[in-house]
């Protein structure tokens, strides 16, 4: 199967050796030499001397899921000698530091030894630099293994080294000593090689995190409150380092803040005071931080508060697994809070969308007046994703709502032909006006709360009342149903029967899985959901076909159950398709997990 | 029950302030707590001072958690916004109002249930971050809306009604407030308007954190003469530290001091405020610009049961939290998307750098 | 219909006056008399000033939901003066104070004016005896003109006011007072009074909250913890209440340890604390404290650690209608906390279950080493049920699942055959045993986390090993399945094709509809579901039948979602039937709501 | 990964303690924290102060939050329970098992952030309700385990690794705990064994909130020359205040001190300490029985950039949760169902109640 700009390798190095910087000008060389790449950083829950391991599928289709089955190993931790020898394809490749040698209990692997700590101890007289350059050494005899482009490494250590030119030279003088080593001991290349292409070409190399966090920028957030957690945490930090750049005025003051808050409870409460006040507020968290949110999800849903969260999902029930990702939170996050409450989520599968769909996540909040919440997860949010480029269409006029400033609040009764009430619905769409503070002298001013009220924000213990209000909140569900991202749907069979529903980071592999699957002669429709509530399209798609795998990554069938209560989709038809141990998906499992289901059938119709 | 408005009769002589506004318009709908309660008596006197001040009532913004306490925003500034948000989290809510505007001036209240117990981090952080704000406590020892549970400002000498012992220390949210760098630190008493409507005006010309714990008894639940937040206590324990006026803006300073004697503030609003050293006593001799000495002050007279009021502790250097994470003036509410957006150029040179 | 024996009588005053304790005597002594009470206590979110009613059904055929149509109203609050006066029937009474005296516009009510503010004035010189006392004067004035028993009054009163005999007295000439106007002034009894009867034989007349109260304490409960909110603040004061009685030594030490908390994240993570360490801990909260739990919940959830929560609902969402009851906290608590993550639930529908089912979840908490939640609500626990006298076998023992002492440690390998591991599948039902902190010196100590582990509870970040770990999590909701409260079922037909389900206080309600129906001509069977998740019964019950009305108090059909995805059952044949303005139902509107969906299915088959 | 064991190589000339056990049998698993890390110092300190009292390790229970420090209970006491529970919510969690049972020895490992952010509430009330507990607080001014941001205990003056200034003041979280009622305060440096010991094992053998402040420089984030939480900050300004031994149980006082200058207090456990005063400079003549001295002089000091460290505060009255709640002297735990539950006879007299 592997061969010539298709094949995965795997570095297993410590956490905190400085790994993480020459794995990434490995992967972003054969990125720039046209190949689809996609790495998977798979580190522990610690800082430092711990197994942390880097895989690079290379794909020259542009398929950018996970692949199973490593052909070349650089084992560079002795903790996981073992574990990782035993994942090397028959007839692959491992790369070790053979300062220490040792015998490899296996005959069908080619072992490639490179005493890297003492060409590297010989070289550098600093503990650091001696270090920091074995991972460099190692790069540069992948280099010569893999026949990577000598120049395209140069500029990509330039790069991702500017402004430090002095490291620039040392980087490249131990990548030198890596790849001289290899060609003079090892026959170079191997079978499994690189060469340019242009498949990835237009495409750009980022993780959802900073994609998710220019996005917001793009989209006019200005108000940030966030509590540090994995792997939410460089979601804000590319909000601040884009903002940084974009965002401050002459004299160096910003046009944004960022409140570090001291949790999760005041990070959304800072955003939903933010959202409140009129300005474009977010915050970003993963699942305990939902958790403790979901007091106040209810609070703004129920008081009509525009705000968006970034639930960057990771491996739980409760800490769980803090490094590894799933797609666990989907009811917690669209039935947060206690009471009738639900929330409109989308459902982004890569760093484009994390970008593109920030703005449509700003813009449904305040046009729906509630909370709005981003479901990524680690894998998108944290791995480099080759993935399209980001785009801005300039025309575009930013949705802010339902906002009535001064002027049309004096002009309300004669356009809309009633008084204004906040809580009233005047358009039928279920979604009323508001205002915000400070805005009139002597109209428009209400109190926002949490307790039953009226139409026109007036406290109350009326039960009708009270029914009335959280009937309309509901309808603007429907409302809201007609407004979110459609459905990504690909039919391959016109007449077929068979569906797969999927959604988020998953997506390489499963679009992966049904190429192959096509190939073997089974042809799937499927449909990519990208939010819920549900739209008209996504009721069509699942009446249209009579099995449909629900492929997701938690134990729960989380997705099934929300198509069942809010879609009205059979449960019959509605096939669990799940994963949950916490490592990205790969087409084959997509394959092996399809093909167990629709084989019975496809017997069962030919007896 | 449904919201009960207040008839609004304009009697044509009622007095004005400078924007030609009555005290009526400063008012909110008919309170419905206890009558008596002193939580209305410090809605009154917050009525009073933002007439008194003159401010523009749709220019405030004033937020609350919930209890007996967090309702009465709704019985003052019936012209502002106001957001009566969950129990405790009033802190974070006013931190992302301010952060979205910071043009509109922010009034906070809480009970000390809502700031002691379930907010008492956000209450610290807030301090800590210097929020700008006016911070209320309507502070009566228990909580009021659940029925008079004790609360952690409760004294551990105070019973409750049904003579069951506190066995707890109090929280002294004052001493609290001053240790974590809030910039203006009061204490006051819902029965002594005198002492209280200074205090707020003050309170809310400070740019930074300013912090009032007003006593307010619950007349209800914790009102009974054993109890250390009882009027009759408070007023006969009431030891007033750093006696204060209040000048407004433009007027002038008309009462002569003893030079040394005293010293003046002046507030963000413009407004100063006069600070009196009456003598050497643990009452007038206390400096509020020296929190080790407001610290001591109020530990001291807790000691001997007394509770020490007036203005605690002044930092001159009034900062914010804009300060500190360095936004710019303007309001950012206000910036139109427009201009917050970089737009499809920018983006071409971002996508260059993901190459 | 209403007649002797079988009539609605309601109070409005206002609250904070004293009233409270008038209205009960008045129930106390129709229910003493042998008659069925139901009263209502409606009151507001404030303390003191703000209109409060008191609702008495009195049915002599058993029925104790609340029942529409005002016989008789007590007008002591002129604010609601108007809306009191629309909800009496046609030919009802209305009894006001008229001191200040008024026209009632409505000639089909008959007024019955009694000056009772004068009659105080006139009699009591202190403003407080003045302002009490009115209260016992129109229980007075009702005692006559329903005929109440005076000897059974006297009793009530004098119970109520042990220990202050010279209120006693007062009180009784207060009644005296209104008795004799009456007598005067009116045609006594009305059609509508009351006769000695023996319906209540044997009840008892008391509220769920205290009977939770109670049933935590026979529970052997040690450890309370938690934070005040309506409803749920009296179910703490029962315990308290109980405890202090029953559980004192005779040094005066208490058996027993309640933290009032700061808030209910440390609510709840005491009570887990303490089931960590073996005592038997909960806490009792309301919606906004569910929500606040939920990251805690999670984590005994995944950690395996028992405890009880007592949801004593109120109406959702946000802090909502905080004095109203709903049954809308169902899928928060169920799927409380993010990732996957399920919860036991207990349903009680009266006091008595309250008690009861106290026992049952605290056996099921440690059996199954996992939270269970006490789904009750604002109308069970706050209002007055007449309801089965409390039971207690002396022979029960508490069962305190599979704990190991320091014996049984030593024991462990020679009886199962296998190393003890604390997260271990022994006995193949998925639950593991647990071993509490201090039991051995070197056997059975282990690290508690809610991050991932192995079998014995080693921290592990081995996706496959969390994956199997929460794989038997889940199993173990299929031996909860096997051990919760099995429903309650009524089959009036055994070809029934149409089927009610409900749960928790809509029981008098819907039983009483049921009966109704049944006179009419409708005979339905009916489930009342009693805990979740659910058992075989739920699911025959359910196949049985073509349609199954869901009966709930909520807006989103929170119940018939569960039931979908959590038994299967096809959303087709669920139909919702919702209630969520804040009351407790009434027969009438089961009848109604039933008749709506089964008359068209009747027209159909009949065509 | 998986769980690390350490292979227990059992050497006969180990010195054993009055139990007969090795300093290894109080040891956990291997760390995972950076090489260096100053929670692992701490860690060493706790092994060796719970050696040398002689504690059964199965009678104490650890309990944590989320973090870095919070992973330290994994590294000692092996042969304890422990519980890693979630972030900030130690005190609550350890509040109950304390509830439930007295009679064990309870140890809390926090962070900084863990302890002054999110559980910033949990920490002040378990300090407000005297709990029985050894609080340690692992303090590196950062959030280690998320990558180094700012916690609220950072200094103003001390910047980030990468050099952006903190605009906050920080939280101290022994005035805090002085103020809040806690029992036993002190503070100390993970690199200063000879000071932490002792303070560790006194801290045990007080009855009712003991709170430690350990300074813990997190060598990967929060240890570079500018910050104030770096091994050489707190070296060259560490202030020791209130010097003291520690003295076991049995043990005889051999030191002979000045009249005046010393003082003994007893420890629940039977342990003695000895406060000395080593004169009237800031340093020696503090005592720690006076709570106003305690806050004065970590003010005092702080507004020098310099750090108290010592015994800081100790209240002689041992009381705690269980004092002022009542309960029996039993652990709960091993109260017996029967014993707990009234019976059916009760029942009827209740059952008539309601009737
Ligand atoms: C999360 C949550 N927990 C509990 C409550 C119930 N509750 C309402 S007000 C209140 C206490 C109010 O006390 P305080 O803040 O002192 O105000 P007061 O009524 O005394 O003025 C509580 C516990 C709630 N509304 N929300
Ligand atoms: C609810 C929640 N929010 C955030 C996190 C992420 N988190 C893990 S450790 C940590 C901070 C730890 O800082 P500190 O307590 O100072 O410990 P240190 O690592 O510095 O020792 C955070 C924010 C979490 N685990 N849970
Ligand atoms: S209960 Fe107390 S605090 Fe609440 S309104 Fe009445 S007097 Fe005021
Ligand atoms: S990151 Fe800092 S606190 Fe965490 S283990 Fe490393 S040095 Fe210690
Ligand atoms: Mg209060
Ligand atoms: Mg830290």
């Amino acid at each position: 199967m592997s061969g010539i700009n298709d094949f995965v390798v795997k570095f297993a190095t410590v956490n905190g050796s400085g790994s993480a910087s020459a794995n990434t000008m490995f992967a972003k060389t054969l990125f720039r030499m046209g190949l689809t790449v996609s790495p998977k950083n798979i580190f522990p829950s610690n800082i430092q001397g711990l197994p942390t391991w880097y895989e690079v599928r290379v794909s020259d289709k542009g398929y950018n899921a996970r692949r199973a089955g490593i052909d070349l190993l650089v084992a560079m931790n002795p903790q996981t000698y073992l574990d990782d020898l035993a994942e090397v394809v028959p007839g692959g490749w491992l790369v070790y530091d053979s300062s220490m040698p040792r015998v490899w209990p296996r005959a069908d692997v080619t072992v490639l030894p490179i005493p890297i700590a003492q060409m590297c101890a010989r070289k550098w007289a600093d503990p650091r630099q001696r270090q920091l350059f074995k991972n460099m050494v190692y790069v540069g005899a992948l280099a010569a293994l893999l026949e990577m482009d000598m120049e395209v490494i140069k500029r990509v250590v330039s790069d991702q080294l500017k402004g430090k030119e002095k490291l620039v030279a040392a980087n490249l003088e131990a990548i030198d000593l890596g790849r001289n080593y290899a060609t003079e001991h090892f026959v170079c290349p191997l079978p499994i090689k690189v060469r340019h292409h242009d498949g990835a070409k237009g495409k750009i190399i980022v993780n959802g995190n900073e994609a998710a966090g220019l996005g917001a920028v793009y989209a006019g957030a200005t108000v940030c409150a966030w509590y540090p957690i994995t792997p939410s945490t460089s979601m804000v930090e590319g909000f601040e380092a884009h903002a940084k750049r974009l965002r401050v005025d002459k004299d160096g003051k910003k046009n944004f803040a960022i409140v570090q808050a001291e949790d999760e409870l005041a990070a959304i409460g800072v955003a939903i005071g933010g959202g409140w006040n009129g300005a474009r507020s977010f915050t970003a968290t993963s699942g305990p931080g939902v958790s403790l949110m979901s007091e106040f999800l209810g609070l703004a849903y129920f008081a009509e508060i525009p705000v968006v969260l970034y639930d960057i999902q990771r491996g739980g029930p409760s800490t769980g697994m803090p490094t590894r990702t799933q797609q666990s939170d989907l009811l917690s996050a669209a039935y947060a809070s206690h009471g009738d409450t639900k929330h409109v989520l989308l459902l982004p599968s890569d760093p484009t969308e994390c970008f593109s769909m920030s703005r449509e996540a700003f813009d449904l909040a305040e046009r729906l007046q509630t909370p709005v919440i981003m479901m990524s997860d680690l894998d998108i949010g944290m791995n480099d994703w080759v993935t399209d480029a980001f785009a801005w269409d300039d025309a575009y006029v930013h949705d802010r709502g339902k906002v009535l400033d001064a002027a049309a609040l004096d002009a309300f009764k004669d356009v809309k032909g009633k008084e204004w009430g906040r809580y009233l619905d005047v358009d039928g769409d279920a979604i009323p006006y508001r205002t915000l503070p400070g805005t009139h002298p002597s109209k428009g001013s209400f109190f926002t709360r949490g307790t039953s009220h009226d139409e026109y924000a007036r406290y109350t213990e009326n039960g009708d009342i009270h029914a009335r209000v959280i009937d309309r909140i509901r309808a603007k569900f429907d409302t809201a149903a007609t407004l979110v991202p459609k459905p990504e749907i690909d039919i391959r069979d016109k007449a077929g029967k068979v569906g797969i529903i999927y959604f988020g980071s998953t997506r390489p592999a499963v679009m992966e899985g049904q190429d192959e699957l096509n190939a073997a002669g089974y042809k799937l429709n499927s449909m990519r959901l990208r939010a819920f509530p549900f739209g008209q399209e996504v009721r069509d798609f699942c009446a249209a076909h009579q099995t449909l795998l629900v492929i997701e990554q938690n134990r729960d069938a989380q997705m099934r159950s929300l198509l069942m209560t809010e879609a009205d989709v059979p449960g019959t038809k509605l096939i669990a398709t799940l994963n949950y141990d916490g490592s990205p998906l790969t087409a084959e499992w997509v394959r092996t997990a399809v093909l167990k289901h629709i084989t019975p059938a496809k017997q069962a119709a030919a007896e | 029950m449904s919201y009960i408005a207040k008839p609004i009769a304009h009697h044509p002589a009622l007095p004005k302030n400078e924007l030609g506004l009555t005290r009526r318009e400063y008012e909110g709908s008919m309170s419905t707590l206890c009558a008596g309660c002193g939580h209305d008596s410090i809605t009154a006197a917050i009525i009073e001072a933002c007439y008194e001040l003159s401010i523009p009532a749709h220019r405030i913004a004033k937020l609350s958690g919930i209890g007996c306490s967090s309702k009465a925003p709704t019985y003052f500034l019936g012209k502002s916004h106001g957001f009566n948000s969950v129990h405790g989290r009033m802190p974070s809510v006013t931190t992302g109002a301010n952060m979205a505007n910071q043009d509109l001036v922010y009034i906070g209240v809480s009970g000390d249930g809502d700031t002691a117990s379930i907010g008492l981090g956000q209450f610290a952080h807030a301090v800590r971050r210097r929020l700008n704000m006016t911070y209320i406590v309507m502070n009566n020892g228990c909580y009021g809306l659940t029925k008079g549970q004790f609360s952690a400002t409760n004294d551990k000498a105070s019973p409750s009604k049904k003579g069951e012992a506190n066995p707890f220390d109090p929280i002294d949210l004052c001493q609290m407030a001053i240790q974590l760098g809030a910039g203006f630190v009061g204490r006051s008493f819902s029965g002594d308007k005198k002492q209280l409507i200074p205090l707020i005006k003050a309170a809310i010309g400070y740019k930074g954190f300013a912090f009032l714990d007003v006593i307010s008894p619950c007349v209800t639940f914790n009102n009974h003469s054993a109890s250390t937040k009882s009027f009759d206590y408070v007023r006969a324990h009431n030891q007033v530290m750093g006696p204060l006026d209040f000048v407004a803006e433009q007027s002038e300073i008309t009462a002569d001091y003893a030079e040394g004697t005293s010293h003046t503030v002046t507030l963000h609003d413009g407004g100063r405020l006069m600070l009196h050293k009456l003598g050497s006593g643990p009452d007038g001799g206390h400096d509020p610009r020296d929190p080790d000495a407001a610290i001591a002050a109020i530990r001291s007279n807790a000691k001997k049961g007394e509770i020490a009021t007036g203005l605690l502790y002044v930092n001159e250097e009034q900062i914010d939290l804009h300060d500190a994470i360095g936004t710019t003036k303007r309001a950012l509410n206000e910036v139109p998307c427009a201009e917050l957006c970089p737009g499809s150029k920018a983006l071409d040179g971002i996508n260059a750098r993901f190459r």
